[in-house]
C-alpha cells in the first residue's frame, strides 16, 4: 500500500529524518496561509500517479495570494484519472546536491537491500549500476550505525554529510523494518546548507502487515470498484477491455487474460475468486462483474479446494437475482465437476471443461455483441 | 522417485484443529502422506482424524520423531509456527498460509537457511510426490500420476491446470513443488532444478512462472548445468504494469517482471517456452522425445 | 540496581502483566485511603533488604482505621538499618496455587536464561533441581510465543493458565531485554479465580545500561559515603572493618581486603580507584577514607595506566589541605615508581614495594592505634 | 610459543584518534605489535603513530588485511565497533571497554560464536604474548618476559601484579589472556585453558579468579583434560555476599559465587590453590619440578 508524499515524510520525520517545512493545503485559504506561514512554496498534488510533476501536479507560488490562487486552481483538477483533493505544500529549498537513499527487499536474496547513489533526483532504474552502492543487510543483525557508515563511505562522503547520511541509513532502516514497508526511498536527498533533508519520499506498506500497524492511514488507490471487491476481500484490477473475467487463483486469473488476448479479445478486469471461496463471496463478485456491464463474461475454475458445485450455486444466485444480461461463458473441471456440470445445464448453462475453447467462445461471444 | 519429500518423511501439521488442518490433514491421509502427528497448544490427547495432538511441537517430534512439518495457522502465527518448527529440528517446512508479512518471511527464510532446513512457500499450495504416494499441500489428490516430469510453480490453480494437463496426457509426475506466490519465499527456481538434477528419475521439467519479480531470469543461466529438458509457462503478458495481480508477488514495478525479459532469458538458455498453458503438455512431449 | 517492589510492579503492569490492586503509602492518611479503596491490604515496605517479611516489613490492615495505624507504625522504622519510607498497599489475594518464573543471564551459557517452578513462594535456590524448568535463549531469535508454550508445556500447565503462562514468558523476556534487565523474576506468580497474578517482583537492571533508560528511577541502596564515593565515579563498598583501602583495579582491590584479613586485620571498605584514574578522583576517594576516621589507611597500587607519581601527588594533595591524622602505609610499584616514591620520601612518607609487608604493617598499626 | 595472538597477527584499532587509542597505539607499537590501520569514521588519510587511518573496518580489512582488532570506543558505541569487526571478517576481537549493557555483551559474544570468531573482554585488559613480541591491550609492556607460564586472569591490575612476580621470579609467560571482569564476556577459563593445552609452549597455568558467577567450578573438571600443572589464585575472600566488588560480575548472589566451593573444586582436579597472590610464583616453580 503506497502512502502519499505527505505521510510518507510524517514517518520520516517521527524518526528523526530532516524533512522541509510543509503543511496540508485542502482549501484555497489553506494555500495561502501555507505560504504566509512557510515562505515560497511548492505545492503539490496528494496523488498516487507517477509523473505527477510533469502532468502538473506540481506548481509553486511566491505569496500567499498566489498560493491561495495555485490552490484553488489545483484543488478538484484531474491528474490522470484521480482528483485532487488534497496538496501539501512545502518549503522551497535552495538544493545544493541530490543524493538517492532506498531500502526495499530484495526478491532474490531474500534480504533488504540498501541502495544509495550520488546521482539522486532521477529515478532509480534511470541511474548507471557503477553508480549505484548496494548493500545486503543480514536480516539476524539488522542495520547497526556502521553499516550506515560503510554505506557513506563506499559513496565517497566526507565529515558532516558522511555521519548524517551513516545515521540516516539506520534510521530508514528502523523505518523499512518497524513499519514493515515494502519501499522506503527518499529522492532526492538534498544537501541543503551543508546538512541532509529529505526533498521528497516513497512510503510503500505490505499490505499484509496492516493488521499490527492500527495507526497507519489506509490509502486504496484503486478505482470505486476495485474497492468495492476490495471490501469483499478478492483481489481485483480494473483493465481496459469488454470481456470480465472470474477465476480461482491469482495465476489461472493471470492465465485466463492471457488467454482471451490470446484469441483477439479485450479482458476488463483481473478477479481471483480466491482458492476455496464460498458461494457467497463469489456470487457478490460475479453480481460486481455484472454491474460494469461487459460484452461478455468469462468464469474459468479449475477445482481443487474450490468445489465445482458451489460455483455453480453462485452463477445461478446471480442469474436468479440481478440477472445476467450479457454472454456468460463457463469453464468448470475439477472437484465436484460432474454436479456443478449438472446444475448449470439444468439452468440452460452449458459448462466447458477445456479453457482454450472457454476463452476462445468468450472472445467470440463479445465480438458479436458489438 | 521425487525430490525433497518421500513415503519416509514423517510429517506433522502445525493448527491440526482448526477447519484447514483438520480437512487437509485428512486428504493427506487419503494420499498416503505420513501423518504422525499435529500441534494444537492445550489440545493435547486429542486426537483428528487418527492423528494424535499435541502442545508443541517438541512434544510431537519427541514422540513421533517427525521430521517435517505444515503450518496451517492464520498468517500473524505463522512466523512463531514456523520457528517452533525449525528450533525444535524440522527440516522440511511448507508453510501455506497468505498473507504472511514479508519481514517475516524473511526472517523465517534467513533462519531456515542458517540451521540448514528447507522452506516451501509461503502462499503455496505445498510440494506432492505421486509416486511417493505422499504430499505437504493442500493440491486436489486427484489430478496428479507418478512419472518422470518435475513441475516447480509459482502459483496454486494454475499448476494443478497444468499437472492435470500433464496426467490427461500420459505424462505423470515424480515431484511438484509450489514455491509461493509472494514477493520472499523459501525457494527459487535454481534451488529447486537443483534438486531435480540429482534426481534420476526426473526426465525433464516444467516450470511455471509468472510476471514480478526476476526469478525467471536468475535461473535461465542455470538451465545449462541442469542438463535436462525444460518447458516453460508463464503467466501474465495481459497485465498492466503497476498493478499487483493477486499474488504480493506477481506485478510488474518501475519496468521490471515483465514476461519479455523472462521468456527471452530462459529461451537463450535452451528452455522450450509456451504461451499458453494448455501447450505445456505437448511441448513436454516434444522435448522428451 | 535492584528497583523497588512497586517500580518492579509497575514495569510488569506496563508490560501488560496483571498485578494486584495497589498504591503507594507515604503518610498515615495514604494508609487509611489505600484501605478504602482496595479492601483489606499488605502494607510492604519499599525497602531493598532480603527477609522483609520475617523482619516486620509487611503487615496487614482489615480497615481504614488500621490501615492508618499500620501505616504510622510502620514508616519511620528501622528494617536491618534501612528507614522505612515508602510503603506499597496492596490488596490481600486468595491465592489458589504459587508458581515461579524469572528471566536472568547465565554467565557460564552466555545466554539469557528463563527458570519456571510450579514450587512458587520459595526462593528458587531452595527449590529442588528437577522441580525447576530451565530454558536457554538463544539470543538471535529471542523469545516467541512458542518458547513459552514449551515451558509451560514442559511445567504440565493446561487450559486457561497454561495459555495465560506462555504470554507471561514472552512478556518478561521483553522487560528482561527491553529494559535491560539482570533479573526480572515473578514469586510468588499467583493463581487467583483461575487467572495468574504477579503476587511479588524482583527487577534489577544493568547499571552498565542506565544511560540508554531515562525513565527509570535511580535507586542507590548505598549508605550515604558509598553514595557519594559513587557519585565520583569509583566503586565502593562499606565494610565493617577500621582499614580503610584503596587500590587500583577491582581484582587488586579484593587481595589487597584479603592481604589485611590475611594478617589479622579487618579492613574498612573497597575501594577501585580505578584502572587509570588520574590525580583528582584519586585524592578525592582518599579523603573519603580519611573523612571515615579508620585506624589506619593501606594504599596499594600497581602502577601501569596509573602514574605512581600521580598518586603520590594525590596523596601529598590531601595531606597539604584536609590532612591525614590516622597512619598511612602505601605500596607503590610499576609506571614511574621512582617518581612517586621520591615525592612522597620528600613529604616524609616511606613506600612499600611489596604488597605483603604493606599490609602486613597496615594491620600492625592500626591494632596500635586501639 | 603463544596461543590466540602471534607476531603475524595483523592488528587494527578501532577508536584510534581517541586519547585512549592513540596512547595504547603507542605503546603496542612499543612492545613490538603489528599495528597495521586504525579506524575513526570521518577521519580516514590521518596518520596516528605512523598507522594509517579508515572510515570503516571494511576499508581497513581491505587495504591492510587486518584479521585482529582491538576496541577502544565508549562503550555506549561498543556494541556497535564490534558487530562491524565481526562482520568483516575479524577473528581475533579484544574488547577494552568497561560498562558494556550486559544484553549488548550477550549479542557480540552470540554472533561472535556463529561465525567463529574469538572475542577477548568486554572490560578486560587484553592479551599479550612476550615471546611474540605482540600485544593486544592495555597492560604496562615492562613486567613481562617470554617463558613457559600461561596466565588467564579475570581481573587485569591483580593479573599484572601476579605476572610481575613471575617475571621476577625468572617465570616467564608465553601468554597471559584477561578474559574480563563482566558477567558476560567472551571467554571462559575452559576456552583459554583448551588453547594452552595445544601450545606445546606453554608447561604450566595460572589461574587468576574471583568471587561471583562459578567459572572457576566448570573448570574444574577440565583440568583433568589439561594436563598441565595448574596454580590458582582467587581474590575476595574477605568479601561480603550481596556486594558487587568493582566488577560488575564480582558479586555473591543469594549464596552463590563464594570461594570456598571454587577452591574445592579447583583442588579436587588436581589444581594447586594459594590464598594470597604473593605465594603464586613460588608455587609454580614448586608444581613446575
Amino acid at each position: 500500500m503506497k502512502q502519499y508524499e505527505y505521510l510518507a515524510k510524517g514517518t520520516l520525520k517521527a524518526y528523526g529524518i530532516p524533512i522541509p517545512p510543509g503543511q496540508l493545503v485542502r482549501t484555497p485559504e489553506d494555500g495561502a496561509e501555507a505560504v504566509a506561514t512557510i515562505g515560497p512554496a511548492a505545492l503539490k498534488a496528494q496523488v498516487l500517479v507517477g509523473g505527477r510533476g510533469k502532468a502538473g501536479g506540481i506548481r509553486f507560488a511566491q505569496t500567499p495570494e498566489e498560493g491561495r490562487r495555485v490552490a484553488q486552481d489545483m484543488l478538484g483538477m484531474d491528474l490522470k484519472g484521480y482528483t485532487v483533493e488534497l496538496l501539501y505544500a512545502e518549503s522551497k529549498l535552495a538544493i545544493e546536491r541530490e543524493l538517492y537513499i532506498s531500502v526495499t527487499t530484495d526478491r532474490n536474496a531474500k534480504k533488504p537491500l540498501v541502495m544509495a547513489s550520488l546521482a539522486g533526483g532521477m529515478e532509480i532504474e534511470d541511474v548507471a549500476d557503477d553508480q549505484i552502492v548496494k548493500a545486503y543487510v543480514d536480516p539476524a543483525v539488522g542495520v547497526l550505525p556502521y553499516f550506515g557508515r560503510e554505506v557513506a563511505a563506499a559513496l565517497g562522503l566526507e565529515g558532516t554529510i558522511f555521519k548524517e547520511f551513516a545515521d540516516l541509513v539506520v534510521k530508514l532502516y528502523q523505518i523499512y523494518r518497524e513499519k514493515d514497508a515494502e519501499l522506503v526511498e527518499i529522492n532526492p536527498l538534498a544537501v541543503v546548507d551543508g546538512h541532509l533533508v529529505a526533498a521528497d519520499a516513497r512510503l510503500n506498506l505490505d499490505d499484509s502487515a496492516l493488521y499490527r500497524h492500527k495507526d497507519v492511514t489506509v490509502v486504496d488507490e484503486g478505482s470505486a470498484l476495485e474497492r468495492k471487491v476490495h471490501e469483499i476481500g478478492l483481489a481485483y484490477v480494473e483493465l481496459d477491455g469488454d470481456i470480465a473475467v472470474m477465476a480461482n487463483g491469482a495465476g489461472m486469473a493471470m492465465a485466463t487474460l492471457d488467454a482471451i488476448q490470446h484469441f483477439g479479445g479485450r479482458p476488463a478486469n483481473f478477479l481471483d475468486a480466491g482458492g476455496g471461496a464460498s458461494v457467497g463471496p463469489t456470487a457478490e463478485a460475479l453480481g460486481v462483474l455484472v454491474s460494469m456491464h461487459p460484452k461478455a463474461i468469462l468464469v474459468n475454475i479449475f477445482g481443487g479446494i474450490t468445489r465445482c458445485d458451489d460455483v455453480a450455486s453462485a452463477i445461478l444466485q446471480v442469474k436468479q437475482t440481478t440477472g445476467i444480461p450479457v454472454p456468460l461463458v463457463v469453464r468448470l473441471v475439477g472437484t465436484n465437476e460432474k454436479e456443478g456440470v449438472a446444475l448449470l445445464k439444468a439452468a440452460g448453462i452449458e459448462a466447458y471443461s477445456e479453457m482454450a475453447e472457454a476463452a476462445e467462445q468468450a472472445v467470440r461471444l463479445a465480438k458479436e455483441a458489438m | 522417485m521425487s525430490i525433497l519429500l518421500t513415503q519416509d518423511t514423517r510429517i506433522i501439521v502445525q493448527g491440526i484443529t482448526g477447519n484447514q488442518g483438520r480437512f487437509h490433514t485428512r486428504q493427506m491421509l487419503a494420499f498416503g502422506s505420513r501423518v504422525v502427528g499435529g500441534i494444537s497448544p492445550t489440545k493435547s490427547g486429542q486426537m483428528v482424524e487418527g492423528v494424535p495432538v499435541f502442545d508443541t511441537v517438541r512434544q510431537a517430534v519427541d514422540a513421533t520423531k517427525a521430521d517435517a512439518s505444515i503450518v496451517f495457522v492464520p498468517a500473524p502465527y505463522a512466523k512463531d509456527a514456523a520457528f517452533e518448527a525449525l528450533e525444535n529440528g524440522i527440516r522440511l517446512l511448507v508453510m501455506i498460509p497468505e498473507h504472511i508479512p514479508v519481514q517475516d518471511s524473511i526472517d523465517i527464510v534467513a533462519r531456515a537457511k542458517a540451521l540448514g532446513a528447507t522452506v516451501i512457500g509461503p502462499n503455496t499450495f505445498g510440494i506432492i510426490s505421486p509416486g511417493e504416494h505422499t504430499k505437504m499441500g493442500i493440491m486436489p489428490n486427484h489430478i496428479y500420476q507418478p512419472g518422470p516430469i518435475g513441475v516447480v510453480a509459482r502459483s496454486g490453480t494454475l499448476s494443478y491446470e497444468i499437472a492435470f494437463s500433464l496426467t490427461n496426457a500420459q505424462l505423470g509426475q515424480s515431484t511438484v513443488v509450489g514455491m509461493g506466490g509472494d514477493p520472499v519465499v523459501g525457494q527459487t527456481f535454481i534451488t529447486v532444478l537443483e534438486h531435480f538434477r540429482q534426481d534420476p528419475d526426473t526426465k525433464a521439467v516444467v516450470m511455471v512462472g509468472e510476471i514480478g519479480g526476476s526469478a525467471e531470469e536468475e535461473a535461465a543461466e542455470y538451465l545449462e548445468t541442469l542438463g535436462k529438458p525444460v518447458v516453460a509457462y508463464l503467466a501474465g503478458r495481459a497485465a498492466p504494469a503497476g498493478k499487483r495481480m493477486g499474488h504480493a508477488g506477481a506485478i510488474i514495478e518501475r519496468g521490471r517482471g515483465t514476461l519479455e525479459s523472462k521468456e527471452q532469458a530462459l529461451r537463450a538458455h535452451g528452455a522450450e517456452v509456451v504461451t499458453m498453458p494448455w501447450q505445456v503438455a505437448e511441448a513436454v512431449r516434444s522435448v522428451m522425445s
